[in-house]
């Protein structure tokens, strides 16, 4: 196979591992404001698409202002989750508040399929799509939008993580709730914010994968493909989703380019461990401090 | 250079024992050396305890006494130096450094944590039978199975728990969870866990800290009786002038990971880089 | 809390069963458990082994997570190497079941032993990660692997025979099932009454200082991975004889999730509540349908969103469960106990 | 400025802790709490902060009156809003934080960003030692580095009462001398008031202004300093001195010991 | 067993169903199911089958295999004769204890091997094979390239992971390549894909010119989007469950080309045999062409069980067994041109051989060939 291959599955997976960040953007701000893996990611990115599908293909909205209406509803819903299920478990065991996303998981799908059905929709045609060539692979303008909203959440929630009273705020929290409520930080405020943000991120996620895969429930899957990313990376670091991303989808890409039946699905995972070998909280994560 | 401290100092100790005739050394820490990145913990460290004293290390807040007694039990892993334990008089030496933490404890040596370290979902008594850990057998099939050796087994070491449940006077509060108890009796349940070992060397760090007086006497009888009635070798970091002035047969001063000092309580107390590193004109 | 109660040697207060109520109460479990299979239904039968079976996976896994502090989503995958192992092992070799279903559950617990490895370094969800590797692993051989397994194709194993007699129906395998599960059950309570369950409990309160008073803490991590997956091969190798039939599609991602479900909504750490959890996992989907079926004919109209609304209620019944008792269904369970202790003086 | 009234605490729903507790503090006055472990000083704190809640505490019985406004029912954040502020045992410090992203958690309240840098170079001021620190995480700090930097959070949020439990636990002597200094500079230059909870009596006892001591969930014995440092028990359980005023040797093991009567 | 005579003539008959409504293939799922409810509620304004009332039993099951067995052994045991399966998963699982059960059974799973009676006594397939339709396919690209001289298909073949997705390659596929003289060979896509641009760009490198999917339409959407996108020259080819409507709606444009697997007519043909569901529909404000395909799949299915419980009827006790019986009797049975000739023998349980296919043309399936049958193994020239 020649060079214009190995160019091409590179530039595939590069722009893949994109998406793949663009999701896992959403678990890192749960995680870092609460220590919580979100099992219900898939069903937020289901979510954002149907909503984007309903306002801009059901009730005719243009799209600028369907999508608008999409993240704002999003963060709502995000809003609800955290008020309803998740603010009466403040203080319980983490492991009791990953279970319950479980539960929402089921929920928020029930949901999903009592409004729209299951069949799934083909998704509104607004994303430019085309593909433009790059030193002679091809890649789609979808794609290349991807990796500028990557790049463009990746600024923004570095800085407010490292430079709002709300960012600093939230990972004291995820480091102990009870001395944070002493500081007067409003815990319920500040996870209701991280979840607000984390259903908006999933929801710009969701259209960007229904634009490739379709409204349907597909997209569920990708909620779990990404955990892998989300460890690579460290679970707590934007900066490290976007890096996870990349690699796991050149992972993908070459594997999938250069062997048959399937390996692509396991051997992120197998270099996945070899990292953690080396580095026990991914490449970006913070470590557990251990002190006696 | 910095004062060393003990044995290590060949010169020091001939002198000393032409005065009185010296305990054999029990642990020897030898020019340990120990960093985090940029912060040097430890910095060529040397002291050495004999055989049934009892020793305290004193210095200010991020001295690097906890290193120290990390790098002792294990869990710590020096960069430079040695240091070596001698169980009895007459034993070989162990090297500790690179031995992992549950085989030092294995050689005999227990300790207590500056924040207590309890296993906070179990009762009193499975903290202590825990400290039976080392001297019992069971595997997963005989414990699965319990019927036989393994019941005679736990009612023996239960036996040995009762004895230091009774020594150090806990004995209602057997069935409780630890983690329900006032701060001072779980500081008193980690010393009764150390001692469920059956150490020949007892580490404890800070054990009167947030005690009141009456509490710390308490704590100060207990931790002579294990010394003088157990014959138990004790390494006590403490931050209470009055605790170890009255309790420690020799003292070591650290200071930014180095120690400055060394001798019996009184001649530390007098030393000015101690004071002026440590103590303050307190009174 | 048992004040007034007083024993005279080690022995009996450290029995199991210590309170004359305690006992009452086992035997009549015991007896419930014998009785059952004469007054249940097939259709009861099938559910009730499905609960054993599961409860057995369930004891398994919360060793692991419950007790020793390693969280697993490898659960399907263990149970599939103990699945294939005992089915190919009757199917290849003519092994006879009560040999081949333990023989599985030991090659489990190897794998269980391969897979731990990774907890010399990492911890909590970053080794989650190791065991759902082994999960796409797994399922990545099962179905790869022709040669073994006969990749993507079910394994038809044939049903067990004992004593002359062919397992085949639900009654007779629920024989097998319960004596098996209470024997695990048994176990599990004793290994937490003794050295090695203490060790491991002690390892995920404070691994640290477990590892100063002289627990080899790799070591029991290993050892509490080996014992858990030597119990979800057993009930793996148990389903695949159960069910005459072993495929992929049983011991996905999804099956490792529920697995989860049932012991934190059950009780993380608790031997009953393994017990509550898989009974909670297996009859509420069962008890939704019948709810539902009987929905179908009283309110035909329902019946297009009739399976969402069953789907929705199952999610909600665990988020339910978890806001209102985040400590599982064996904490409610101590309640009452603690309540009829008292009662009839219960303030 | 706060009172508390025949309060009672009781933790998942069944210990009963504080049994009908009743203390005042004075506007710009430091008060002293001691009592011995187990008595019930840190839940009195938490049922002035409104820290109980997340650890199953309730106040059940009685009042907490602070600015004559009862505030036991409120959440705890709109506590620290009107002007209390505790500094938690054992830290508690925010270990994946910097020093310096610790202290602006602690402004969390304080809206404008001017007083915050103010507000932090003061605390600079009293503690330098946490400047050096500069970007490694607080939670490789030594224990007396993370002690200043729980105190320094506190200032940060420029309360009108100041809830200090055991701040000196772990220091070593010349810093607990440094931190009573502070306090009690705190308490001079800024006007604030300061509950202190202490174990270490002989020092409290200095710079206070009155004094509790409570034992079982109850105050057994209050009074001035001077009253408080007068009474026998105080002297022999607290202070640690003999009945002439002589320091007690630890050494000196007695297992027979006269009981407290809390007679003054 | 189930199987246990129903004594009284006017008793309803039980019938058995699991369909999947919100798992994985609920996509498809939810549409067969629709049309099977709607044929036994009509059927039973109509006066159900020889004056009883026919009680169709279903639920969801999520295309979870634990849940199937579990519905099953309630619906067994609350009578059902007959029962109606799904995915090939729960069909698998269940192949030995409908036997033991001797309850005769049909499910949407067209494995090759479940329409041998030695190896699943009481699986009826009302469907053409995966095998089969993998054999007419390539035959019909055979045959186009001799036609037209261009170059020899050289396929790759595509699949779902899973027993349905390897089905057709190794139940003959594999073999049938070889004898037919060309290349093929089997490249999985991973479930949860959302891109197979590396996938499809080493088939096109290792010189493979056409792709014949055996998936459903969701991930084939993808496949054919990621190579317009990639602008690969490639053909490109559906078995039956991506033959549907919902890859026209997925794909749009880039479906344009693809080959489709018919086997039950889609509607809009005028096919006489969809003409009662399409009445129904319309009875009730709704029209086939909006639900489409899968349900003239649902509704065939049901009406060839019901056919075979009337002859069971007709011969005595309805019976699992009996119901068995009435099965093997099917000789030609016409389906009113929704699929070809059923025909079952005792040694044969695979119902149906032929098939048409179709090509995308303008949003639409357009016939390219009359009914073809498949030409068994070893049969072919
Ligand atoms: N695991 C670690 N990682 C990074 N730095 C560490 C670690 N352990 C200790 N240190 C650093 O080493 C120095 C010595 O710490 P140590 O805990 O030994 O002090 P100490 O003498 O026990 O102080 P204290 O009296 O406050 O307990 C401190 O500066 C601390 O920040
Ligand atoms: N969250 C809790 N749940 C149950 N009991 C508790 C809880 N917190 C404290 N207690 C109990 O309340 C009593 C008082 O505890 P508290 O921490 O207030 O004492 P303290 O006076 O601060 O003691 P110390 O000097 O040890 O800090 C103790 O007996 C303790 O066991
Ligand atoms: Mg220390
Ligand atoms: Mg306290």
């Amino acid at each position: 196979m020649g060079s214009d291959v190995f160019l091409q599955l590179t530039v595939s997976g590069l722009s893949n591992g994109m998406v793949y960040a663009l999701v896992a953007v959403g678990f890192v701000v749960i995680f870092k404001a609460s220590d919580v893996i979100n099992f219900a990611q898939g069903e937020f990115l289901l979510f954002g698409a149907y909503l984007a599908f309903a306002f801009i293909a059901q009730f005719g909205l243009p799209w600028s202002l369907g999508v608008l209406a999409t993240l704002l509803t999003a963060a709502m819903i995000g809003l609800i989750v955290e008020r309803l299920v998740l603010r009466p478990l403040i203080g319980e065991p983490v492991i009791s508040m990953i279970m319950v996303t479980i539960g929402l998981s089921s929920l928020l799908r029930a949901v999903v399929n009592g409004i729209w059905g299951v069949r799934p929709k083909a998704f509104p045609n607004f994303i430019p799509s085309g593909e433009v060539e790059f030193l002679g692979a091809i890649v789609g303008i979808d794609r290349l939008l991807v990796i500028a909203i990557a790049a463009i959440l990746l600024t923004v929630l570095t800085l407010f993580f490292r430079h709002t009273r709300d960012g600093i705020a939230m990972r004291a929290i995820a480091d102990d709730q009870q001395a944070a409520l002493s500081m007067g930080i409003s815990i319920k405020r500040v996870l209701a914010v991280a979840w607000a943000m984390a259903a908006i991120t999933a929801a710009v996620a969701g259209i960007m994968l229904a634009n490739t895969v379709g409204v349907s429930h597909d997209i569920i899957f990708i909620g779990l493909r990404v955990f892998p990313v989300v460890i690579l990376g460290g679970l707590d670091s934007v900066p490290g989703a976007i890096v996870g991303g990349g690699v796991i989808g050149l992972l993908e890409s070459y594997t999938a380019g250069y062997t048959t039946s399937g390996l692509e699905l396991i051997v992120p995972y197998i270099v996945l461990i070899l990292v953690l070998m080396v580095r026990p909280y991914g490449l970006f994560g913070k470590e557990i401090i251990e002190r006696v | 250079m910095a004062e060393r401290c003990g044995a290590y100092n060949r010169a020091a100790v001939a002198q000393a024992q032409a005065q009185e005739p010296l305990a054999s050394t029990c642990l020897e820490v030898n020019g340990v050396t120990l960093s985090f990145g940029g912060v040097h913990a430890l910095d060529d460290v040397a002291l050495d305890v004999r055989h049934g004293e009892v020793f305290a290390i004193i210095g200010p807040n991020g001295a690097g006494k906890t290193s120290l007694l990390n790098s002792i039990s294990g869990l710590y892993r020096p960069q430079q130096g040695s240091i070596t334990y001698t169980p009895a008089p007459e034993a070989a030496p162990v090297s500790l450094v690179g031995r992992a933490p549950h085989k030092v404890a294995q050689v005999g040596i227990a300790r207590s944590f500056q924040n207590i370290e309890l296993f906070r979902g179990m009762t009193v008594l499975e903290n202590l039978m825990l400290g039976r850990h080392i001297h019992m057998r069971g595997n997963v099939l005989s414990c699965g199975v319990y019927w036989g050796p393994q019941r005679r087994e736990e009612i023996r070491h239960r036996a040995a728990v009762e004895d230091v449940i009774d020594f150090l006077e806990i004995e209602n509060l057997r069935h409780q969870a630890v983690g329900t108890l006032a701060y001072g009796l779980q500081k008193r349940v980690e010393l009764a866990r150390a001692l469920a070992l059956d150490p020949k060397l007892l580490l404890l760090d800070e054990p009167m800290a947030g005690m009141n007086v009456e509490e710390k006497e308490d704590m100060a009888r207990f931790v002579l009786d294990v010394n003088e009635e157990w014959g138990v070798t004790t390494v006590l970091i403490e931050h209470d002038m009055g605790v170890v002035m009255d309790l420690s047969d020799r003292v070591a001063v650290l200071d930014f990971g180095r120690s400055i000092a060394c001798g019996t309580p009184d001649e530390v107390r007098a030393d000015p880089a101690v004071i002026h590193a440590y103590l303050g004109d307190a009174e | 809390m048992e004040s007034g109660i007083f024993f005279s040697d080690y022995r009996s207060d450290m029995a199991l069963r210590r309170m004359p109520l305690q006992k009452v109460r086992t035997g009549l479990l015991l007896v419930g458990l014998v009785v059952f299979p004469f007054l249940a239904t097939p259709y009861w039968l099938n559910l009730a082994n499905q609960i054993a079976i599961a409860t057995i996976g369930a004891i398994g896994l919360n060793i692991l997570v419950g007790y020793t502090g390693q969280i697993s989503l490898g659960q399907g995958a263990f149970m599939a190497v103990g699945a294939y192992g005992s089915g190919l092992l009757t199917v290849r070799l003519d092994v006879p079941f009560y040999f081949s279903i333990p023989a599985a559950a030991l090659i489990t617990a190897v794998a269980g032993l391969v897979v731990g490895l990774p907890s010399l370094r990492l911890k909590g969800l970053y080794l989650a990660v190791a065991t759902l590797a082994a999960q796409q692993i797994v399922e990545f051989v099962v179905t790869h692997w022709d040669g073994l397994t006969g990749g993507t194709e079910a394994l038809v194993v044939p049903a067990p025979e004992l004593f002359g007699a062919r397992m085949n129906t639900d009654g007779r395998f629920y024989w097998i099932l319960v004596v098996v599960a209470l024997a695990v059950a048994l176990f599990a309570a004793n290994l937490f009454r003794s050295r090695v369950g203490r060790a491991w409990v002690a390892i995920r309160d404070q691994d640290i200082a477990a590892s100063a008073i002289g627990v080899n803490v790799f070591g029991y991590k290993l050892l509490a991975f080996a014992t858990s997956s030597f119990l979800v091969g057993l009930s793996g190798a148990l389903l695949a004889h159960y069910r005459s039939i072993v495929t992929w599609e049983r011991f996905t991602i999804e099956v490792s999730i529920s697995y989860l479900a049932m012991i934190i909504i059950g009780g993380l750490g608790t031997i009953s509540g393994s017990f509550f959890g898989a009974s909670l996992i297996v009859l509420l989907p069962a008890m939704i349908n019948t709810l539902g079926r009987s929905l179908q004919d009283t309110a035909p109209w329902a019946a297009t969103v009739l399976p969402y609304v069953q789907q929705g209620v199952f999610g909600l019944v665990i988020i339910l469960f978890l806001v209102l008792e985040p400590e599982g269904l064996a904490k409610l369970w101590r309640n009452v106990k603690d309540y009829f202790r008292v009662w009839p003086f219960s303030y | 400025m706060l009172s508390l009234n025949n309060v009672e605490v009781i933790y998942n729903d069944v210990i009963l802790v504080l049994k009908g507790l009743s203390l005042k503090v004075e506007q710009g006055q430091i008060a002293a709490l001691l009592g011995t472990n187990g008595a019930g000083k840190s839940t009195t704190l938490k049922a002035i902060s409104g820290l109980l809640h997340p650890e199953d505490g309730e106040v059940t019985d009685g009042n907490v009156e602070f600015e004559g406004i009862q505030i036991d029912k409120l959440p705890a954040e709109d506590i620290v809003r009107r002007g209390i502020f505790q500094v938690m045992e054992g830290r508690r410090v925010f270990e994946h934080l910097t020093p310096q992203e610790n202290l602006l958690a602690g402004a969390y309240t304080a809206r404008d960003k001017g007083g915050t840098d103010e507000a932090l170079e003061r605390v600079y001021g009293y503690f330098p030692r946490l400047k050096e620190r500069g970007n490694s995480m607080a939670g490789f700090l030594s224990g007396g580095e993370q002690q200043m930097l729980a105190i320094g959070r506190a200032l940060m949020a420029r309360p009108k009462l100041m809830l200090l439990d055991e701040p000196s636990l772990g220091l070593a002597p010349l810093l607990v001398q440094e931190i009573f200094e502070i306090i009690q500079r705190i308490n001079r230059e800024e006007g604030t008031t300061i509950l202190l909870v202490e174990q270490n009596a002989t020092r409290a006892l200095k710079i206070a202004h009155y004094g509790y001591i409570m034992e079982g969930g109850r105050v057994v014995l209050e009074g001035t300093p001077a009253e408080l440092q007068d009474n026998a028990d105080v002297k022999e359980f607290y202070l640690g001195l003999t009945q002439v005023g002589q320091r007690k040797s630890y050494r000196d093991v007695k297992h027979y010991r006269r009981r407290k009567r809390w007679l003054s | 067993g189930g199987g246990d005579p129903v004594s009284e003539a006017d008793a309803p008959i039980t019938i058995g169903a699991i369909f999947d409504l919100t798992g994985a293939t609920s996509d498809v799922g939810t549409l067969y199911a629709e049309a099977i409810r709607d044929y036994y509620d009509r059927l039973n304004e109509l006066g159900g089958i020889a004056g009883r009332e026919v009680d169709l039993l279903w639920n969801d099951y999520g295309y979870d295999v634990a849940k199937a067995e579990q519905l099953y052994s309630e619906y067994v045991q609350a009578g059902a004769v007959m029962f109606m399966g799904w995915g090939t998963g729960d069909t698998e699982a269940l192949r030995g204890r409908i036997a033991a059960d001797r309850i005769p059974f049909v499910s949407a799973s067209f494995s090759h091997v479940l329409g041998d009676p030695s190896e699943a006594p009481f699986n009826f397939l009302v469907g053409t094979t995966y095998s089969d339709q993998l054999f007419i396919l390539l035959d019909y690209l055979i045959e186009e390239a001799e036609a037209s001289g261009g170059e020899m298909p050289n396929v790759a073949l595509m699949h779902h992971p899973s027993p349905f997705g390897l089905s057709p390659w190794r139940q003959g596929g594999e073999d049938y390549a070889k004898e037919r003289g060309i290349e093929m060979s089997p490249h999985e896509m991973a479930r949860g894909n959302t891109d197979f641009s590396a996938t499809l760009t080493r088939i096109a490198e290792s010189g493979a010119n056409t792709v014949v999917f055996q998936n459903t339409s969701g991930p084939v959407s993808i496949a054919v989007k990621n190579a317009r996108d990639l602008g690969l020259d490639l053909r490109f080819a559906c078995l039956n469950y991506c033959s549907n409507e919902v890859l026209l709606d997925l794909a749009g444009d880039a479906a344009e080309g693809v080959l489709a697997s018919i086997i039950y007519s889609p509607p809009g043909e005028g096919i006489d045999g969809l003409n009662e569901a399409a009445e129904y529909l319309a009875s009730k404000g709704g029209s086939i062409d909006e639900e489409g395909l899968l349900y003239g799949q649902g509704w065939a299915v049901a009406s060839l069980v019901t056919e075979a419980i009337e002859r069971a009827a007709a011969a005595g006790e309805v019976t699992g067994d009996s119901i068995f019986a009435a099965f093997e009797t099917f000789d030609g049975w016409d389906t009113g041109g929704v699929t070809a000739p059923v025909t079952f023998t005792s040694t044969d349980h695979r119902g149906v051989k032929g098939m048409r296919i179709f090509e995308i043309r303008e949003g639409k399936f357009q016939p390219v060939t009359e009914m073809r049958m498949a030409s068994t193994l070893g049969a072919a020239e």
